[in-house]
């Protein structure tokens, strides 16, 4: 029964996760410039991979491969932040503007500094 | 022993050398000697072990079944005294120019000959892909070592053409592997022929054809003439003496214990290969006017020349393409350490300013006179001995064009050395008086020596009978298995 | 088009060079070999490394003299070249992300170097972690930061070192008279197949190749960045010359 | 499993041939980086750890890093006003 | 059941391809590839569920500790148009 | 939690990360982690701290961690991530898009450098939000925001700063 | 399924040759030398494979996959990362002597 | 290594027609040439005396091949002086020649297990033939020897005619000594016929005497067709005799070319009868000689070889023999006319008067004295140098041999006078292997500028060759 639960538990986090991930290519695919992609692209790690990854860690054999699913979690939320935030952050500054902007607050602060 | 003292010695030294430079360089003017010495004596040790029946060497105590295995038969034993004497005469050539100064080239210069004495040494296929990558990465860097544009061109060149050729040796490899799941030359050589005919030919094309582009065969030479007349001389000499002949072994052992019972038609092949290469070779050089050029297309030539002899495919032919990539070593390396340091002493390669040298260098230009005759076939000499055995066993085989062919090369190779050998002693003016010193000379004067000696010695009938004994006992393949495996 | 059809030739020979033989249903040759019998001699449990450190030894020497040659040669061609040094990093949210990882990413590397002979990994495999965390340095916090903790001479010489112990490790075995790279019968122990200490030279052995690796990788990369390089003309005397780094 | 490795192996040869054909050399390094990550998978699901886990470090971090600077250092393609602009500045 | 998740990750990462083939900038391409590499990370992760084997696992740890790698020198190549900064 | 307790907090991290990669828990393992987390530590505890001219000495390193309160914190973490994406995946399966984005200043009340980076990061990984920079002196973020929902009212911020306070509960 | 990743592995191969023999940027040449290199590597990897093997590592349930491709491949991994490398490195050079990558200017050598 | 020992007659004789001809340029060399020139030229002709008396001694055909071999290059090296071309065109066919011949020998010993000279299984025969053709100048292989005889200095002249086609000679002799050739008769006498043809059409004096060489040698061959002892002691004979005269015809024209500045028939001065008498009379020798003249040593080796033919009833080549001496006659009136005679006594130009100065005059003259001693010898002593071969040569000379050379010569000379004008006016173009040969080089020219355009430095063309040759290899090996 426990057995049970924890595949159906397991599976459902996965599902979902897969979800998240269509979602979010489609995100990719549909969105307008480089800014918005990202988001969509973050989107994919969080929603999807980490649902997954879940998932995975709850139908895991053997506490060892559950520690690794975990560690696996663990890193992915500490390296793509990072990753997300320098594409972000390098696409501002190499110049590429947002097709697609109602409010640009950093724009005004690089180009303050600059003058 | 000895054998695996051959590989690891150069290998340690090279390890070695960074540390004695980075904690005081008088331990590298001390040290350094030494090891190129060593180097040379454990080489030829290896040589003289291997020579009268097979040396083995078993790593990690496994039987070569499960291991890897140094093997040592008289094929290899020719080509590393070949590699100790090409490598010696190099080394002592950039010793002498540049003193312990460019460190890094001497790390490399021992990787390339611990790796090429493993590539001689090895019974295993993929090892020698291994040992053969280390050498040849070396060897791109040794040719690009210079850093001038012709260099760093050349350079990449040949890398880019020779990792396509190591691909192609992987494969070659990778087909064998699957096809026998076992990687022992040995071992493969035993269970090639029940080897389907597809899967055959697939190995077959690849060794060739990775194994021709190392060495540098017609349709693959490309890069020879860019890298051999751009390196520097004893880079030069090293490349055309060692580098290619190492290839030109691989090619041999994989081709005699592959293909030997199972697909003839390799050796067709082969000899075709030789005959382009040797007619491509010599009209190429024949309208060079850059010395060194000149020198390194009729090293294609010459490849033609041993591959001729490999396509033979019989003990004569094979003897007749060792004793050839001998005599080449010695006339090809002298060569270029003449030729190139003559170019580097008057600064300038073009043949045509070169006029009236003989009169201001004389011991340097009689020393190419010597190795150019020699390389020509000029009789006494142990060129035309080398070309006559070649003939002989194209002959024995039937094969008219090849031996036509010879004719024809050597007919064309003494036109352009001729145009070369005039113009050095046509009366010019304009160059410093001074000689070249002492080592050089030495070294020169040392390979032409050994060119006339060469030349006489296969006239007595026992030292001729040593080489078509190396050959027999290279195509005797039976013999060969069950010294690896059975031991 | 004539290219890709030349190239698609090639590959129709080589696909009916493999269509030509049957799947393998089992494992023959010297694997069969080794799978029964790798806990046995070598008490290793990962079989690649059992492979890799001692029934092949010699073909991991020959693979880290391959990138030993490499980084030799990568450092020749770049030594007349020097650092443009600049802290121009990434931002700092990068920096302390990457900071707090630096550690981790080095236990990592050394795990995977210690436990190469029980789980996937080795040498290689660490000392290419080693390698990206120095490259991930200089890349997030800019190359003088890097450049005032390793320098170049001690990675040589770490490298160096590292062949040095290989080649030691595996003298060893011959001094024993059991062959180059002999582990067991050279009378390394053996230990407890699945244990931390087991499987006698294979955890120096890849301690020797992971210091190799993680120092030339990164020598290479570390060569490689540098920019200023004097154009000398092309005169051979000027080769080389002193290469003071 | 089949057909799933099969589909992987589409996708492997796909992601070369954009490698192949990108007409920027960034494009083609991103793709290689892919490439080199599907290459891992067909290497677990080739049952090879080893090698996957090789793949994996080598091609994350190693070949883009020598890629990018090879690439960034092919960028400048007048070096000689950038060697006196540094030879000002310091 | 495990199958649909793996083919539903695979299919995502092959949406994330399209836009490394057609991504209008390079960036775009970055963070498709960036995804991309996420997804097929869990898709290793769950092949291991379906090997049985925790061993697998070392891989996608090594990816998901290493892969944001890739994308930050990318990002530095983009924000300085050189490595060596 | 001193300055002096960083190299006990990164050792544990290290020795955790060493138990769980390695999932040995026998003595020889143990006591190898134990070797090489302290030799680590050793060797990086002062990246932590980079040199002087790299930041602002005034800021201190976090104090405390609260423990009790990140039983609370991560669910919460999760569950604000699963919201976001569902919006998100909302977003883009309607049949058009209606997209917002645009970048915002989010000014913080943090104080600890390392508690700002986490929190950049956090707002990151939440769908929606991407940290583009981090103005140190000002603390201040800067947050491209895919839907703003409205132009005028930082909504965002709202946003933002739910999450900060549980941060600070957590670190400060 | 073996068959399958034979002839993948032979296709990549071909890409590999393909974006050689045709692409005049150097970059190209070295990314095709990297799939090339994948090819073939991928082709030994698929010569150890059985039908429902598992991998090499000692507490195996089942037949195990063959396990000396896997340690050929990995040394063939390191060389062909190495000759990456030391292409790249090249290239640079190449580009500071010619100023362009570009392959059919780089043509000083010829006859 | 296979012995060398002192040879047969067969060889003896070439021996000694090497040392004489040597001995004779040595002296003359002396004349010929200053400075470092002729120190080198000494030491170049001790040199290859000592190769031919290697190449003749040989027991083994490589040990012959390698000494020709080495002969060629001393030879080279003296043409080489006058003219670098030439001397390259003939040392690539004399290697050319000698790499055939090895392949030939290289069939011999492998088929009948020794290298020893001598008949050689058909099959081989052809290759050693063609090699030694070359050398020996078969019509169609002599385009390097008119090139190399014109241009060669004079001594060097002297020397590849007198003995370095000899050497060709010896080999065919070795061949196949006493046995019936029909392909060395018909050979022999169309080289007999096309050299003397040739001959009549040049007035390059040096060239005449080159096609002469061809001609003369085409007696020899035809007599060592015949197969007997008798053909055999003809061709030997003739080949000593004609080693003799033809160094002496070489020498005088040599004096003749250094006194007028040219070799040209058309613009000598014509008044060298006057002014070098001495000179005159040596070539008055050798024309004779080589005209068959009774007392002369041509008469005698002449008579020998048309008695071999008549003898064995070969008629064909014995009439075609008849014409080519004819020929011979008309060709040496016109040089030695137009050389010595065709002017007036008090006519222009000037021209230095022989005198004995010194010992470098003298020596010049005494070599040719020397070498026109022999001739009379060979002429006069027939008995004796005839009994050399084992049989008496008396018997041979009955007076209708001495008439038919008398008539043959007086003919020859009455065919000169009326037709002078017609044959000063020199003759082009003619059937040979050379617009074969350069028809050759076209070819070969245009696939070096093909190989040329192929090595084009770019690297990608340079793969895709590689890649195709790969294709074709596995398409081959499939087969």
């Amino acid at each position: 029964m426990i057995q049970e639960m924890r595949f159906v538990v397991a599976y459902l986090f996965m599902a979902i996760g897969v979800f998240f991930s269509l979602t979010s290519v489609l995100g990719i695919i549909r969105f307008p410039d480089v800014y918005t992609r990202i988001h969509a692209g973050t989107k994919a790690l969080t929603g999807g991979a980490l649902f997954v990854l879940a998932g995975g860690a709850i139908l895991a054999p053997s506490w060892q491969a559950s520690a690794k699913f975990v560690l696996i979690i663990v890193f992915f939320l500490i390296t793509n932040p990072l990753s997300s935030h320098a594409i972000a952050r390098a696409c501002y500054r190499h110049g590429i503007k947002p097709e697609l902007i109602y409010k640009d607050e950093y724009g005004e602060k690089i180009s303050n500094k600059k003058e | 022993m000895i054998l695996t003292l051959a590989v690891i010695f150069p290998l340690s030294s090279a390890f070695v050398i960074p540390l004695l430079h980075l904690y005081g360089s008088r331990g590298l003017r001390l040290f350094l000697p030494i090891m190129g010495l060593g180097a040379f004596v454990l080489t030829l040790a290896a040589a003289a072990s291997g020579f009268g029946d097979y040396a083995l060497a078993f790593f990690g105590g496994w039987p070569a079944r499960l291991g890897v295995v140094f093997v040592a038969d008289g094929l290899s034993s020719v080509f590393l005294a070949l590699a100790a004497f090409g490598c010696g005469a190099s080394f002592l050539y950039f010793y002498e120019q540049m003193g312990t100064g460019p460190w890094r080239f001497y790390v490399i210069f021992f990787l390339l000959q611990a790796s090429m004495n493993g590539v001689l040494l090895t019974g295993d296929l993929f090892n020698m892909f291994v040992f053969y990558e280390i050498f040849s990465l070396a060897a791109y860097l040794l040719v690009s070592y210079s850093l001038t544009w012709q260099a760093v061109e050349a350079g990449l060149k040949y890398l880019v053409m020779g990792t396509v050729g190591a691909f192609f040796i992987l494969l070659g490899a990778a087909y064998a592997f699957i096809a026998t799941k076992t990687l022992n030359m040995a071992a493969l050589a035993a269970s090639f022929p029940q080897m389907p005919k597809a899967t055959l030919i697939v190995i077959a094309a690849c060794m060739v054809v990775g194994f021709s582009l190392k060495a540098g065969a017609f349709p693959f030479h490309f890069w020879l003439p860019d890298a051999h007349s751009s390196a520097i001389t004893a880079v030069s000499a090293l490349l055309s003496g060692v580098v290619v002949k190492v290839s030109i072994y691989s090619l041999i052992r994989v081709s005699l214990l592959f293909f030997g019972d199972a697909l003839p038609s390799v050796f067709d092949v082969i000899t075709v290969l030789g005959v382009l290469s040797l007619l491509g070779g010599h009209l190429m050089a024949s309208r060079q006017q850059d010395i060194k050029r000149l020198l390194a297309y009729s090293t294609v030539a010459q490849i033609g020349y041993i591959m001729i002899g490999v396509g033979m495919g019989t003990a004569t032919g094979i003897a007749a393409a060792v004793f050839h990539s001998f005599n080449h070593m010695l006339m090809k390396s002298g060569l270029f350490i003449t030729a190139g340091r003559l170019a580097e002493e008057i600064k300038t390669r073009n043949i045509q300013d070169m006029k009236g040298l003989y009169y201001h260098r004389r011991g340097m230009v009689l020393a190419f006179t010597v190795l150019a005759a020699a390389i020509v076939g000029v009789p006494p000499l142990n060129g035309f001995m080398s070309k006559w055995y070649l003939v002989v066993a194209s002959v024995e085989k039937r094969s008219f064009l090849a031996a036509l062919a010879l004719v024809f090369g050597t007919v064309i190779s003494a036109s352009y050395y001729i145009r070369v050998l005039s113009v050095f002693y046509t009366p010019g003016e304009g160059f410093s008086e001074h000689e070249s010193r002492r080592p050089v000379l030495a070294i020169a004067a040392l390979f032409s020596a050994c060119c006339v000696v060469l030349g006489l010695l296969p006239f007595f009938t026992p030292i001729w009978e040593l080489f078509v004994e190396v050959g027999s006992k290279a195509l005797n393949t039976k013999d060969y298995i069950a010294a690896v495996l059975l031991k | 088009m004539g290219l890709l059809l030349l190239c698609l030739g090639i590959g129709w020979w080589l696909w009916k060079g493999v269509a030509a033989m049957e799947d393998p249903e089992f494992i023959i040759g010297p694997a069969a070999y080794y799978i029964i019998n790798t806990a046995e001699e070598t008490g290793a449990a990962n079989i690649v490394a059992a492979i890799l450190f001692d029934y092949r030894g010699i073909d991991t020497l020959g693979e880290a003299s391959v990138i030993y040659t490499t980084v030799c040669g990568v450092a020749m061609l770049f030594s007349k070249s020097k650092y443009k040094r600049s802290s121009a990093g990434l931002s700092f949210i990068a920096r302390r992300g990457v900071s707090f990882l630096v550690p981790f990413l080095l236990l990592y590397g050394s795990t995977i170097i210690l436990m190469g002979h029980m789980t996937p990994g080795g040498g290689f495999q660490g000392g290419a972690v080693f390698a990206t965390v120095t490259i991930l340095l200089c890349i997030v916090f800019g190359s003088s930061f890097e450049m005032s903790r390793i320098k170049p001479k001690t990675k040589e010489t770490i490298e160096s070192l590292g062949g040095l112990f290989f080649v030691f490790l595996g003298g060893v075995g011959l001094l024993a008279g059991a062959g180059f790279l002999a582990n067991t019968a050279a009378g390394f122990p053996r230990g407890q197949v699945g244990n931390f200490l087991s499987a006698g030279a294979i955890p120096l052995l890849n301690i020797a190749v992971g210091m190799k690796v993680g120092a030339g990788l990164s020598t290479i990369f570390y060569s490689m960045v540098r920019v200023l390089e004097l154009e000398f003309g092309e005169q051979m005397s000027e080769v080389e010359g002193n290469d003071k780094n | 499993m089949t057909a799933f490795f099969a589909f992987v192996c589409v996708f492997l040869a796909l992601t070369a041939l954009v490698a192949s054909e990108a007409e920027e050399v960034l494009s083609a390094v991103i793709s290689l980086s892919v490439f080199g990550v599907l290459m891992a998978m067909v290497f677990v699901i080739l049952q090879a750890p080893d090698v996957a886990l090789t793949q994996a470090v080598i091609n994350s971090g190693l070949v883009t890093s020598f890629f990018l600077v090879a690439y960034s250092q092919t960028q400048k393609p007048n070096l000689l006003e950038q060697k006196q602009d540094i030879g000002d500045g310091q | 059941m495990i199958y649909v998740i793996l083919w539903g990750l695979m299919l995502a990462a092959l949406g994330g391809f399209y836009r490394v083939v057609v991504g209008p900038t390079v960036p775009d391409r970055i963070v498709a590839a960036d995804a991309m590499t996420v997804l097929m990370t869990t898709t290793l992760a769950t092949l291991s569920i379906v090997f049985k084997n925790g061993v697998f696992l070392d891989i996608a740890l090594a990816f998901a500790i290493l892969a944001f790698a890739d994308v930050l020198i990318m990002a530095k190549y983009f924000e300085h148009g050189e490595l060596h900064k | 939690m001193k300055p002096k307790k960083a190299p006990i907090v990164l050792f544990v991290a290290l020795f955790l990360f060493w138990a769980l990669y390695t999932g040995r828990l026998d003595f020889a393992g143990l006591a190898v982690g134990g070797l090489l987390s302290t030799l680590i530590t050793w060797a990086t505890w002062r990246i932590f701290s980079p040199p002087a001219h790299e930041l602002p000495r005034n800021i201190a390193p976090p104090l405390h961690f609260n423990f009790v309160w990140s039983l609370m914190f991560f669910p919460l973490f999760f569950w604000e991530i699963f919201k976001a994406t569902t919006q998100v995946a909302l977003l883009t399966l309607r049949p058009r898009l209606y997209l917002m984005p645009g970048i915002v200043r989010v000014k913080t009340n943090l104080k600890h450098k390392t508690s700002l980076v986490v929190l950049a990061n956090q707002i990151t990984l939440t769908p929606g939000t991407v940290t583009v920079d981090i103005d140190l002196a000002h603390h201040e973020l800067y947050v491209h925001s895919l839907n703003l929902r409205t132009l005028d009212e930082c909504a965002v911020c709202k946003d933002v700063n739910r999450l900060e306070d549980r941060l600070r509960r957590l670190l400060e | 399924m073996i068959k399958i990743s034979y002839a993948t592995a032979i296709f990549v191969f071909c890409i590999g040759l393909y974006t050689i023999l045709s692409k005049r940027n150097l970059f190209k040449t070295v990314i095709g030398l990297t799939i090339m290199e994948s090819g073939a590597l991928m082709l030994i990897v698929t010569a150890g494979y059985v039908h429902g093997g598992v991998p090499p590592l000692i507490p195996m349930e089942g037949q195990a996959v063959n396990p000396l491709p896997h340690a050929f491949t990995l040394t063939a991994i390191v060389i062909g990362a190495s000759d990456v490398a030391l292409a790249l490195a090249l290239v640079i050079k190449v580009h500071r002597r010619y100023k362009t990558v570009d392959l059919d200017k780089i043509r000083g050598l010829k006859e | 290594m296979r012995a060398m020992a002192f040879g047969d007659p067969v060889s003896m004789v070439f021996v000694a027609s090497a040392t004489v001809l040597s001995l004779a340029v040595l002296l003359y060399n002396e004349w010929y040439f200053e400075g470092k020139e002729r120190k080198t030229f000494r030491f170049l002709t001790v040199g290859c005396w000592i190769a031919s008396l290697g190449a003749l001694f040989a027991q083994d055909w490589l040990v012959f091949v390698i000494f020709v071999e080495l002969v060629s290059l001393t030879l080279w090296r003296m043409i080489a002086f006058a003219d670098p071309k030439a001397a390259l065109i003939y040392l690539l066919a004399q290697l050319g020649a000698a790499g055939i011949m090895l392949i030939g020998v290289a069939g011999v010993s492998l088929e009948t297990g020794s290298l020893a000279m001598g008949p050689v299984p058909p099959e081989w025969r052809w290759f050693l033939l063609f090699g030694l053709g070359i050398k020996t100048a078969f019509p169609g292989l002599h385009f390097w020897l008119p090139k190399a005889h014109g241009a060669a200095p004079t001594p060097a002249s002297a020397l590849l005619s007198g003995f370095a086609v000899k050497l060709g000679v010896y080999g065919i002799a070795r061949l196949g000594t006493f046995a019936s050739a029909p392909e060395l008769l018909i050979i022999g006498s169309a080289m007999a016929l096309f050299g003397v043809s040739m001959a009549l059409m040049q007035h390059d004096a040096k060239r005449l005497l080159a096609y002469h060489t061809v001609s003369q040698l085409g007696y020899v061959v035809s007599a060592l067709g015949v197969g007997t002892l008798l053909g055999v002691a003809g061709a030997l004979y003739h080949s000593l005799a004609h080693a003799l005269f033809k160094g002496l015809l070489f020498l005088s024209v040599g004096r003749l070319e250094k006194a007028y500045g040219t070799k040209d028939l058309r613009r000598f001065g014509g008044r060298a009868a006057w002014e070098m008498p001495y000179t005159f009379i040596v070539f008055i020798v050798g024309a004779l000689a080589i005209s068959g003249f009774p007392g002369m040593s041509g008469f005698v080796s002449k008579v020998l070889i048309k008695e071999a033919l008549m003898e064995k009833g070969m008629y064909p080549a014995y009439w075609a023999l008849q014409v080519a001496s004819i020929g011979t006659v008309i060709s040496f009136c016109k040089l030695g006319y137009y050389g010595f005679l065709s002017g007036s006594k008090e006519g222009e130009g000037r021209m230095a008067r022989e005198g004995f100065v010194c010992f470098r005059d003298f020596s010049g003259l005494l070599g040719m004295v020397f070498l026109a001693a022999g001739t009379i010898f060979l002429g006069l002593g027939a008995g004796a140098a005839t009994s050399f071969f084992g049989f008496s040569a008396s018997g041979f000379f009955a007076r209708s041999d001495v008439f038919s050379s008398l008539f043959i010569v007086f003919l020859g000379a009455g065919i000169f006078y009326l037709a002078k004008g017609f044959l000063a006016s020199g003759f082009k173009g003619a059937l040979t292997l050379e617009a074969l040969l350069s028809e050759a080089l076209q070819i070969l020219a245009s696939v070096r500028s093909a190989l040329v355009k192929m090595h084009s430095g770019s690297l990608r063309f340079y793969l895709a060759l590689a890649v195709f040759a790969a294709l074709a290899i596995l398409c081959y090996l499939a087969r």
